[in-house]
């Protein structure tokens, strides 16, 4: 789950991480009079959870309230890769003296959380990664001691930050690390951490994203969530817990494993078809879970065919079977269906099934043959 | 021969009285596995089927039954501290099917067990299944007869369609291994390939990995470098569309490896085989 | 540092486990008060900082607050073990089912913490080690991990408690390992852990010990000591950072380093002395340090002779010269003094006392020789 | 030959602008031991009397100079922060002289430390001397000479009166190793006996304990399954008052162990000779 940056940064307030004066509006008079609290010049951020905000032009600066007014107008009114924005962020403008980036997340490989830093703060961090991986220092976290002092004094030596502002550094560090690890964040960035003309560091941008495998102990952002954000229907799959993602084709796809619906998407593709999704279903769904990632995938116009392929195992295909026969029962669907299903109770599954029109298929590759026919109008 | 399982494998399953634990457990016993305990908290005392003794802890289990061997059925949230208590009651393979275990948690988990000389393997994972001799897990019995391909798989399903695969043209497998799609887990590639090159039942092996993480440029370097025996390989994610997982920094750490493409290429460097579907190994095993 | 019942308990329902309810009282009219307050019957135990409080009469039940005020009374006029009793306890009386000994502390020979619990609580547990080390349940925590859930659970299996007490066991024991761990104590013990007629767990008497080499992390803890409880010398031996133990004999010993401290102590004894104390002025002690020791040395009336040995490495023989010049111009001591300085600057220190008249000594033998014939009037 | 430090050491001071870390800086490097780097974090790019540079992190001084050995003068408080940096530097010999870190602390460092591949000596302790070679913390360095006696102790200046009587009659050290006197620390007795038994120019070891604790009793263990050179000992606190440290928990965990007696008792069965007195240590080596 992304949290927005105004949100980030309000976490980060939390563990002691200076962030500049402002708040979040929803409407450009809002703007304005935040502005005029403020007094100077403000930066009017737009919130979306995507990247590139500024070059799509959805970051300005205001010299005043009135000036505020006009560009929150201006981007409240704007989409940013095909999102609306409908808030935005009204911070008082920072003299920047020098900008670094900052940020904690998962080392896969290493197994370990790992602290990012680079003296080309403000970059997009890709870009100097690529170009300059020597301008980015890496340092591992023992997950079961956590961050230590020593850490953030060997970041800030090889950031080569003025001396006079390490102690701040290694406070900022600590409650990055806290921000992290106190919250499951899988990144907990600052780009850019500036330092002022006045010689403060600040927290001038922040992103964090959150484990979803972890919001059970995590009830205060789980309400953070911006459903605004999101497509109705990956909405409606986060609440059966259904891992969905749209895309362009027109061959449904419900699978019970990523690895397998991956696959299936392959060999979709790969038989001439395009899969109008990545569904997966997740081990053991139970037949309400099914009904719904049915309604999921049919909510989704494009969809000319829809393939099942089920291979039992935590999963059983005749708890998916009974889901199939709900869904259909409620959405009466109009598309041909393909199924394929194998493994635990796939017999008891294939029997249930026996009454409902369905094309049904041995091997993986026959059904995508046959989703890919369906598809076309073909049987 | 086989790897990590076999038929004096004595195995406890924790959290036997759940749902899922139950019926796998049923299956893992029709199927012929040695299940000498359960164990779920509170319930200590309880049979199971009338055959299988429940204990309050794996400790307590350990103690009256000699279990060698554990597999977790216990939600994402209290999965980790059942890793924990397998490997300090001294389990020495350890087997998390449970899916949806937070990332730092798993840190937390693989850096404590790495101190002690314990094997996990998943999370997030199917189990292991040395065919006709024992199960563990929830990988189907009936999809695979035994043979001489090794089987190792990140992913949970489609490890099932290949040694159905398998079966349909008479092929068996020494012992299929699903080390789980997490990316933080208890046992990777090169440790499984390792174990099978040192098994002489084993005469080929089947990797199949899918996109994200290194695990596989990795293996194809240890093949390259260490392994006699052939590999047949198979890459999902084809055509997923990429950065839906991580953004920023995680693409840093990765170095923008993690592609299908990516992989098959450093496999087939490795003079693997790459099959365009799963059931298109057979035939490149012959 | 020890602390008395009533604050280790204090500390307990700080970390949610269950406590009876009371107070302490330094009167006997407050401890009348405070059972009326109670209501019903009260226990009134003294507040000292010795074992066996209860065979030595320090602890009784009062069925009403008039019996309560004079129990209290009594007690408050009592010395144990040579300690008056200047506080009571008052605690409502439970009713008990059965009792349970339950601590956390150090083991260091496996280098963790240690959990020990046993179905036979309130007898002396080191006779229940004794007699029937089964009895004694050890569950050993990882210090970066800490305690798990379901090391309590086999905790509270093995010594077989009734499963219906097994969760509220659980907190008790999460909240005694947060005690043990957030303290820093060396001992957080609950002896007895009882069950009460009414099924209920309750810590009803509680001791703990805090490693006084974290106190800079736990001011409030500082705060509790009972210096009441101490000799005077050894709270002002505490106050310069000094190890003093008081002993019976007539030879006071400064020394630096605990091993030589009790070797001077073992070589006196070998040469027909006896030490007054044990006095270890630690690694790299200034002139203030060894000049409040000796003055604590001196305060002991019983010391007819004093032994300085001192093998110089991080503390230096001349810093310990002019300690002794500024000490024995303060206290002109009347006793005489045996030097030994080797090591670290030897040859300044030896300088420094060279006008001062004291007796000096080449080895450690000879330097115990000399003592215990200095002690005895002879030269 | 010597164990653990000799000519080759590159030895790195945390907190060497420190009073203490100073004073003994000079010591060591008048002493001949060479210090190629010290540590104060805040102060990089000082030099210590124009010729030894300062770092702000171990880290960055084992890049800049390849010390592969350090000792810690740091305020107790800081210490395990100090052993934790240095051996996440891969610094594989630690030496901490700091006396009075909290026991807690220490219990984390150990089981931190123990998952690297690092030797700590300390905290609480001399360091060590390998006369003639090198000197790593506080033991003065005239109160011995090279030799062929191997010198162990967890007490610090006891450790100076056995080397300055081993001296006065003429006898030398291989190596001198202080291991403290704490309840936790690095590295024990039976880790320098075996470093000994090993060492060609250790022809006899004298090794010193003390009250508390049971290290003793395993090194008589050891020496007696294990050791061909002859071990001569000595206990210090024969006259020490009982239960001056811990109340019960620490009692029924050590059963009742750790007093001289025991200690001695349990020496002299395996062997060692134990003297009355440390002056009496160098006849008995004869």
């Amino acid at each position: 789950m992304k949290l927005h940056e105004y949100q980030s940064k309000q976490i980060f307030a939390r563990y002691g991480i200076p962030i500049p004066k402002g708040r979040v509006a929803a409407a450009a008079s809002e703007a304005k009079a935040i502005a005029e609290e403020l007094g100077g010049r403000v930066v009017i951020k737009s919130q979306v959870l995507v990247g590139g905000r500024g070059k799509a032009g959805g970051v300005k600066l205001a010299k005043n309230p009135d000036e505020a007014e006009v560009l929150a107008a201006q981007i409240l009114a704007m989409e940013i890769k095909g999102l609306p924005v409908r808030k935005v962020l009204v911070d008082e403008a920072a003299a920047i003296e020098s900008e670094i980036y900052f940020s904690i997340t998962n080392d896969r490989a290493a197994r370990k959380p790992v602290m990012i830093a680079s003296a080309a703060g403000g970059m997009e961090i890709e870009e100097v990664a690529a170009k300059t991986p020597e301008k980015i220092i890496k340092v591992h976290i023992d997950p079961l001691l956590g961050l230590r002092d020593y850490q953030a004094r060997d970041i800030a030596a090889s950031i080569d930050l003025p001396r006079e502002y390490w102690k701040d550094f290694s406070k900022i560090a600590t409650g990055l690390w806290q921000v992290y690890s106190q919250n499951d964040a899988t990144l907990a960035e600052i780009n850019p951490l500036v330092i002022t003309k006045d010689k403060r560091l600040v927290a001038l941008d922040g992103k964090m994203m959150i484990d979803d495998n972890a919001m059970f102990r995590h009830a205060d952002l789980a309400e953070m969530r911006d459903v605004d954000e999101e497509a109705p229907a990956e909405t409606e799959a986060r609440k059966y817990g259904l891992s969905y993602i749209k895309l362009d084709g027109s061959i449904g796809c419900m699978v019970n494993g990523a690895g397998l619906a991956m696959t299936s998407m392959d060999i979709v593709k790969l038989f001439g078809g395009e899969p109008a999704n990545f569904l997966d279903i997740g081990g053991g769904a139970g037949s309400d879970k099914v009904a719904a990632a049915m309604k999921i995938i049919l909510s989704d116009l494009n969809v000319k065919a829809v393939l099942f392929n089920i291979f039992g195992g935590i999963t059983r295909c005749d708890e998916v079977a009974r889901g199939i026969l709900v869904a259909m029962d409620e959405v009466k669907p109009k598309v041909p269906m393909v199924v394929r299903l194998v493994g635990t109770n796939a017999e008891e599954g294939r029997k249930l099934l026996a009454d409902a029109k369905m094309i049904t298929a041995e091997t993986l590759a026959d059904a995508a043959r046959k989703s890919v026919a369906a598809a076309k109008g073909k049987k | 021969m086989s790897i990590l399982i076999n038929k004096n494998t004595r195995l406890v399953v924790q959290g036997i009285t759940g749902n899922e634990g139950l019926f796998h457990t049923r299956q893992m016993v029709a199927y012929g596995t040695n299940v000498v305990a359960g164990m779920t908290p509170g319930k200590g005392g309880e049979w199971v089927d009338e055959k299988i003794p429940v204990f309050d802890s794996v400790k307590l289990a350990v103690e009256a039954t000699g279990a060698n061997c554990s597999v977790i059925f216990v939600p994402a949230r209290f999965a980790p501290d059942s890793i924990f208590e397998a490997a300090d009651a001294g389990i020495p393979l350890i087997i998390c099917i449970t899916e949806g275990i937070a990332v730092q948690d798993m840190m937390r988990v693989r850096n404590y067990i790495d101190q002690k000389k314990v094997r996990l393997v998943g999370p997030n994972c199917p189990g292991l299944l040395t065919p006709g001799e024992s199960k563990v897990g929830i990988i189907p019995g009936d999809i695979a007869i035994p043979g001489n391909m090794g089987v190792v798989s990140r992913s949970g399903t489609l490890t099932y369609e290949v040694l159905y695969a398998l079966k349909l043209v008479g092929l068996g497998a020494s012992t299929c291994v699903g080390i789980g799609g997490d990316p933080i887990n208890g046992t990777n590639f090169i440790d499984v390939l390792e174990m099978f090159e040192h098994d002489p039942q084993t005469e080929k092996v089947v990797m199949i990995g899918e996109i994200g993480g290194t695990d596989e440029d990795k293996a194809a370097e240890y093949i390259a470098s260490k392994m006699t025996k052939p590999v047949v390989s198979f890459i999902a994610g084809q055509t997923a569309p990429p950065g839906k997982r991580m953004g920023h920094a995680g693409a840093i750490i990765e170095g923008g490896a993690g592609s299908a493409a990516d992989k098959v290429k450093a496999l087939e460097a490795a003079g693997v085989k790459v099959a365009k579907h799963p059931e298109e190994i057979p035939s490149l095993l012959k």
